[in-house]
């Protein structure tokens, strides 16, 4: 039986305040551990070391980094909408935090449990694209609003794939729970039975996440750093927070949706869970430190013109076999 | 269309004013609005500065605005006597800055008609064979680097600083060498040193390999390239577009062998050419050459004389007769020249450098136009500019 | 920092200063020694945390941020000093960022001509304080090679726009030459940003690097 | 071409479906991924440089340096000025004097502004005595702008006393025996002269004069292998080379041609005008002020350059004829 926070704690508030400090306390230091992962793994991949000085393997570079960033100097450009570039790093970081808790990561545990959890998952997702496009329409810079205007095209783009990947799913699961859905891959994961649709759900996350090579709305090329050019100091950190976070929930809903969450022979759940995670998160650096960007109008075909109509048409078979075999 | 942004020379205007970041008024019909690329800008190579009119990502027109790189190249010839000029020509073009080097000595050599021992002319054509591929490595790199890929970079500087250190065991620098000399060169090159280059072009053989696996039949990559920033034939011819540039867009012009200096035309080598004209083809043509000096050092290395490295009397103090001359390399990026005009003092009268990077820079209006604000990017890096060499 | 003593800080401070600099830079001693003293104690903050502001200053040492920005030759030596040979993202250095917000230190590289004055100017504005500047090469020391009688066209150092915490000689220096530069420039963070007399006197010899009489390469006669 | 880097040339590939691109594309990408897995199990390539230094090359260029050469116990410049004339970026600062009893002058100051330095080489090839080299620096830095001039005269100070006095008694000795020789050839000259002017006419003579100063050049060059022991012996061999070429730099492109007749004993004027600019700014080495400055609009400015210079070099061959006459008589 699935027990949620609320079971454990019967008080509601202190529940509350318990979930909040655990998400806090993750993602933080899950965004402390991948960048530095990060730094690692494509210093290895260009044959040299990264980070070695700070800490065993340089393992504190990121902490460090974190301080310098909290000590600096908050910079806000002349002409800016206030509001707007104010808020911009806190909106985009809150929802992306909300969306860690839906996640079971044992077969009895789980923070927050609803049976939408997967529609709470994408919600909370799409409002990353707003964020960003504050930012980049309030820092009154041309480069970040094209940045900004970049990232909107291509989330509404690349969430429709997303979505309908995903609903393969929930028609086979016959269930929008998080929990469910995990429970409903028996002995075989649903990358076997959907392997298109897991294909085109981890493309389109990675665009989601803004990584590269879809990472064109912070294109360094061409863009100086996009929608967050104008941010100094801790704004900064936390859009670096938020885009790190962002990736272990796109993993975490690819684990749950498509490779068996926390299932798996022997080891514990949250092990395989966590493993799971972190790999389909590796793939995602090997990813970046591999390829060139796509450019703006390439990506926009590759989502309407490739990913969409597979999706759909991924949809439709599904749909098709599941009648026939119901 | 009718604000007066739109004259020529109104951007231009811009640029040199007060403000360092002037633009023209928008628009006023609020169709299209500027973006300054540059000087500070992590593709631009440099300092260049591109003014772009831009309909959404659409580039309506670009004005590139140089002279952030000025350096007075040409004047400071003017001020000292040849010899003291030596250092200054490897920084004009630092990335192929051997070739400038030597390219300047033979132009004084050719104009004081100096004859250049046979192994001085051996070890000449393989170290500026040399510093073309490691040119052409690090615009590899940095091409890859303004699409986005990052990894390619690092494997290229990898190699490059293999060629680096090379280089360095004869000349001594690494980056900006001053290792002509009028008559010959400063070091013999040994043993070890032909060996290490033996040894490096069987590895950067094998490594190209790899490199086509990353990045050449890489989907994106070609994605990105083809059919981009094509600068056709008539464009090229009539921009006085030289180099890799030219020969991507099907003329096989290469000074090496229309106008062979040096010993270079008792080398067998191919001019590759492409009929793309796009970013493709002139990467096809810079990969392709980097096969071609290998070729050329080997055939060097297998030729090398021995005998002295610099004339018997060495040139100290001189002073040529009046006149004028002129004399051409193919450099990394194209058609290197060197005008020198003489008074028959010691030193020059006038010294003009015909640099490629200029003139392969002034057809960027015609050809960004229409393109997106990645493709900018993409053509530049494809072209290989460097800026030091425009702004001379 | 912020925690300057709010009340009689900065008057003391702006008092004190210009005597101390007149002292460091040899005019003859206005000050004896005991004043000295008591002056650098007043123009010390209020309030010290020690510990606090190590901290802080260790972690900015280690998390220099360059500002991905070239200028001309020793722009490609930094590329190198950046790639996988010599790799400064050992030090934390290695974060180039195209955005001078998030910048922490300027490497100048190359040759700062005079239209580029005011737009280094106003990228050095740009960045948030604290942060620092590194004059790589000869051009950016004063002037190096482009230095001659009537020279039009460049800025005779970075020091003429900003201040510069770092030089490092050499035409391009070698990546090496940089990567000492950052770590002394850690060293020097590290260190605090008291202040301190300059210790320079004069041409100093060679000696600091090892004189040695190995064969250069050329024939030494005898 | 090999295999390794044949290209499908742009435009040569067959066209193809749209299910097929895409599949085709996909193992592309593979491919790449591949590669960069393969690289993250190889080792770095790094050299980790404040714990492992770079092994320099013989080559190497930095900042210049003095050789100290054994034989004679210190350095052997002799503040001809031909590196501080040479020096594109005028960051060589020499001063010289001359002692008692020593024949030759020696450095008392020798600065070199490493910061303004190109590491171009042209000092050490123009070094009549070989007495410069490349030093081994390659990652000095500062906090300060001018710790980068260095005194290369420095480590040297302690041993200048004892190698003047050893220097002195050398050059004593030599000037005894040069005084022979010298003996001895004038008067061989004077029979091969009085000789020629029997055979033949004037013009025998003119032809006869560049050659009759080669072999006196050329003569204490072919000794100084056989004495060894005085220990000034072997640079001085190139003594005379030195001075002849110290005269050069003098020639200024505009400078009046008399100059070159100005005594030899004396430093190069070039060198006179950097000493007044020095003592004027002692920590900035001042660049020499004498430039030719073209006039580079007019075309007549330039015209009249052309004929100036002809007239130089018609000047010069004069006097070069006249000093022929003159030694020759």
């Amino acid at each position: 039986m699935l027990k949620t926070l609320s079971d454990l704690v019967p008080n509601v508030f202190l529940a509350m305040l318990l979930a909040a400090a655990a998400i806090m306390a993750f993602a933080t230091v899950n965004a402390l551990f991948l960048v530095w992962l990060e730094r690692k793994v494509s210093a290895r991949m260009q044959r040299r070391y990264g980070p070695t000085v700070v800490g065993p393997f340089g393992m504190f570079q990121t902490l460090v980094d974190v301080v310098k960033l909290l000590s600096k100097q908050l910079i806000s450009p002349k002409d800016i909408d206030k509001p707007l570039y104010h808020l911009a790093p806190i909106v985009v970081f809150v929802p992306v935090v909300l969306g860690l808790s839906l996640f079971p990561i044992d077969k009895s545990f789980a923070l927050v449990d609803t049976n939408v959890g997967l529609v709470l998952v994408f919600a909370f997702a799409g409002m990353g694209f707003i964020a960003i496009f504050m930012a980049g329409w309030g820092s009154n810079n041309k480069y970040a609003l094209l940045g900004a205007m970049r990232a909107v095209a291509q989330n509404i783009a690349y969430e429709i794939p997303l979505i309908l990947a995903a609903l393969a799913v929930t028609m086979i699961a016959r269930s929008m729970r998080i929990a469910d859905i995990v429970e409903a891959q028996g002995s075989f994961p649903y990358i076997l039975v959907q392997p298109i649709g897991a294909l085109i759900y981890y493309i389109s996350a990675v665009a989601e996440t803004n990584r590269a090579p879809f990472d064109i709305p912070e294109a360094e090329s061409e863009l100086v750093a996009g929608f967050h050019t104008e941010y100094s100091g801790m704004r900064f950190a936390l859009f670096f927070l938020a885009e790190y976070t962002n990736m272990v929930i796109v993993s975490m809903v690819a684990t749950s949706l498509f490779l068996g969450g926390y299932k798996g022979p022997l080891l514990p759940g949250p092990v395989w869970f966590f493993g799971k995670v972190y790999f389909l998160i590796f793939v995602m650096l090997w990813l970046r430190w591999t390829f060139p960007r796509l450019r703006f109008d390439q990506l926009m075909t590759f989502a309407w013109k490739v990913l969409i109509p597979l999706a759909l048409a991924n949809l439709l078979v599904t749909a098709t076999v599941l009648k026939v075999m119901s | 269309m009718t604000s007066d942004l739109h004259k020529p020379g109104a951007a231009l205007a811009a640029g040199t004013s007060a403000d360092p970041w002037a633009t023209p008024p928008a628009d006023p019909d609020g169709e299209t609005y500027y973006l300054n690329m540059g000087p500070q800008h992590p593709s631009m190579h440099g300092v260049l500065r591109l003014l772009l009119e831009l309909r959404g990502e659409e580039i309506v027109k670009c004005e590139p605005i140089i002279g952030y790189a000025h350096r007075a190249h040409e004047k400071m010839a003017e001020n000292r006597n040849y010899m003291m000029f030596l250092p200054n020509t490897s920084r004009v073009d630092y990335l192929s800055g051997m070739i400038y080097n030597i390219a300047y000595c033979q132009a004084v050599e050719k104009m004081l008609a100096i004859e250049v021992p046979e192994r001085a002319e051996h070890i000449r054509v393989i170290v500026c064979e040399l510093n073309r591929v490691s040119s052409h490595l690090l615009w590899f790199g940095t091409f890859l680097l303004d699409l986005g890929g990052i990894t390619p970079f690092l494997y290229s500087f990898d190699d490059r600083e293999q060629i680096l250190s090379i280089l360095d065991r004869v000349t001594g620098s690494r980056l900006t060498y001053c290792y002509g000399r009028f008559g010959g060169v400063t070091e013999d090159v040994d043993k070890k040193f032909l060996d290490e280059t033996t040894a490096f072009l069987a590895r950067l053989r094998g490594r190209m390999a790899e490199y086509h696996a990353l990045v050449t039949d890489n989907v994106i990559f070609r994605s990105r390239c083809e059919g981009v920033g094509v600068i056709d034939r008539e464009t090229a011819i009539e921009y006085g577009v030289t180099g890799p540039t030219l020969r991507a867009a099907g003329v096989p012009y290469d000074v090496r062998r229309a106008e062979p200096y040096g010993i270079y035309d008792r080398f067998e080598f191919d001019i590759p050419t492409a009929s793309g004209a796009d970013n493709l083809a002139r990467y096809y043509v810079r990969v392709a050459e980097m096969e071609q000096s290998m070729r050329i050092i080997e055939q060097a290395i297998a030729k090398i004389p021995d005998g002295p490295i610099m004339p018997e009397k060495a040139l100290k103090r001189f002073k040529p007769d009046v006149g004028e001359h002129y004399f051409a390399v193919e450099s990394a990026r194209g058609q290197f020249g060197i005008y020198i005009v003489s008074d028959g003092s010691d030193v020059p009268f006038r010294i003009k450098l015909r640099t490629p990077s200029f003139s392969n820079l002034a057809c960027m209006p015609d050809v960004l136009r229409g393109t997106m604000v990645a493709d900018t990017i993409a053509i530049l890096g494809s072209i290989d500019i460097v800026l030091p060499e425009v702004d001379r | 920092m912020a925690l300057n003593g709010a009340g009689k800080g900065p008057e003391l401070k702006e008092a004190a200063q210009p005597a101390l600099i007149k002292k460091a830079q040899g005019a003859p001693g206005t000050l004896s020694e005991r004043e000295e003293a008591q002056l650098m104690a007043e123009a010390e903050p209020f309030v010290r945390f020690h510990l606090l502001e190590d901290l802080l200053n260790a972690a900015r040492a280690n998390s220099l941020w360059p500002l991905t920005f070239g200028l001309a030759c020793c722009a490609i030596e930094m590329m190198a000093a950046g790639a996988a040979k010599y790799d400064l993202d050992r030090f934390g250095a290695g974060v180039f960022r195209p955005s001078a917000r998030q910048a922490d230190v300027m490497i100048f590289a190359g040759t700062i001509s005079r239209k580029m004055g005011p737009v280094i100017k106003a990228l050095w504005d740009q960045m948030p304080s604290p942060k620092w500047a590194i004059a790589m090469g000869g051009c950016t020391i004063d002037g190096g090679p482009f230095k001659y009688p009537n020279q039009y066209a460049i800025y005779e150092g970075a020091d003429k726009l900003v201040p510069v915490d770092v030089y490092i000689p050499g035409c391009p220096p070698r990546p090496e030459a940089l990567i000492n530069g950052i770590l002394e420039l850690q060293n020097k963070i590290k260190a605090g940003r008291r202040f301190k007399p300059s210790t320079h006197e004069g041409p100093i010899p060679i000696a600091k690097a090892e004189r040695t009489n190995a064969p250069t390469g050329r024939k030494v006669k005898g | 071409m090999s295999a390794d880097t044949s290209l499908v040339a742009p435009g040569a590939e067959k066209k193809r479906g749209y299910l097929a691109l895409l599949v085709a594309g996909f193992f592309t990408l593979l491919s790449g991924m591949w590669v960069t897995l393969k690289n993250l199990f190889r080792k770095p390539v790094t050299l980790r440089y404040p714990r492992e230094r770079p092994e320099l090359s013989t080559a190497f260029r930095s900042a210049i340096d003095l050789v100290d050469f054994e034989e004679l116990g210190s350095h052997d410049c002799v503040a001809c000025m031909q590196c501080v004339n040479i020096c594109p970026s005028f960051c060589i600062q020499v001063e010289g004097q001359k002692y008692d009893g020593v024949k030759r002058k020696r450095a008392t100051k020798f600065l070199v502004d490493y910061a303004l330095c190109s590491v171009c080489g042209l000092c050490i090839d123009v070094c009549p005595t070989e007495t410069l080299k490349y030093s081994k620096i390659y990652d000095e830095v500062s906090f300060e702008r001018d710790a980068f001039v260095f005194d290369l005269l420095e480590p040297f100070v302690e041993r200048e006393e004892a190698f003047l006095e050893g220097q002195r008694i050398a050059d004593a000795k030599e000037a005894e025996e040069k005084k022979k020789k010298a003996e001895a050839a004038k008067k061989a000259k004077a029979a091969v002269a009085a000789k020629k002017k029997a055979d033949g006419g004037e013009e025998a003579e003119k032809a006869e004069k560049p050659k009759a100063e080669k072999p006196k050049a050329a003569k204490p060059k072919a000794e100084a292998p056989k004495a060894e022991a005085p220990k000034a012996e072997a640079p001085r061999a190139d003594e005379p080379k030195a001075e002849a070429e110290a005269e050069a730099p003098k020639a200024e492109a505009d400078a009046p041609k008399a100059e070159a007749d100005a005594p030899k004993a004396d430093e190069p004027k070039a060198g006179k005008v950097d000493k007044a600019a020095v003592e004027a700014k002692p920590a900035e080495p001042k660049p020499k002020a004498a430039f030719a400055k073209p006039d580079s609009d007019a075309k007549a400015a330039s015209l009249a350059r052309i004929e100036a210079a002809k007239k130089r070099a018609l000047e010069k061959k004069k006097q070069a004829e006249q000093q022929a006459e003159g030694e020759g008589e």
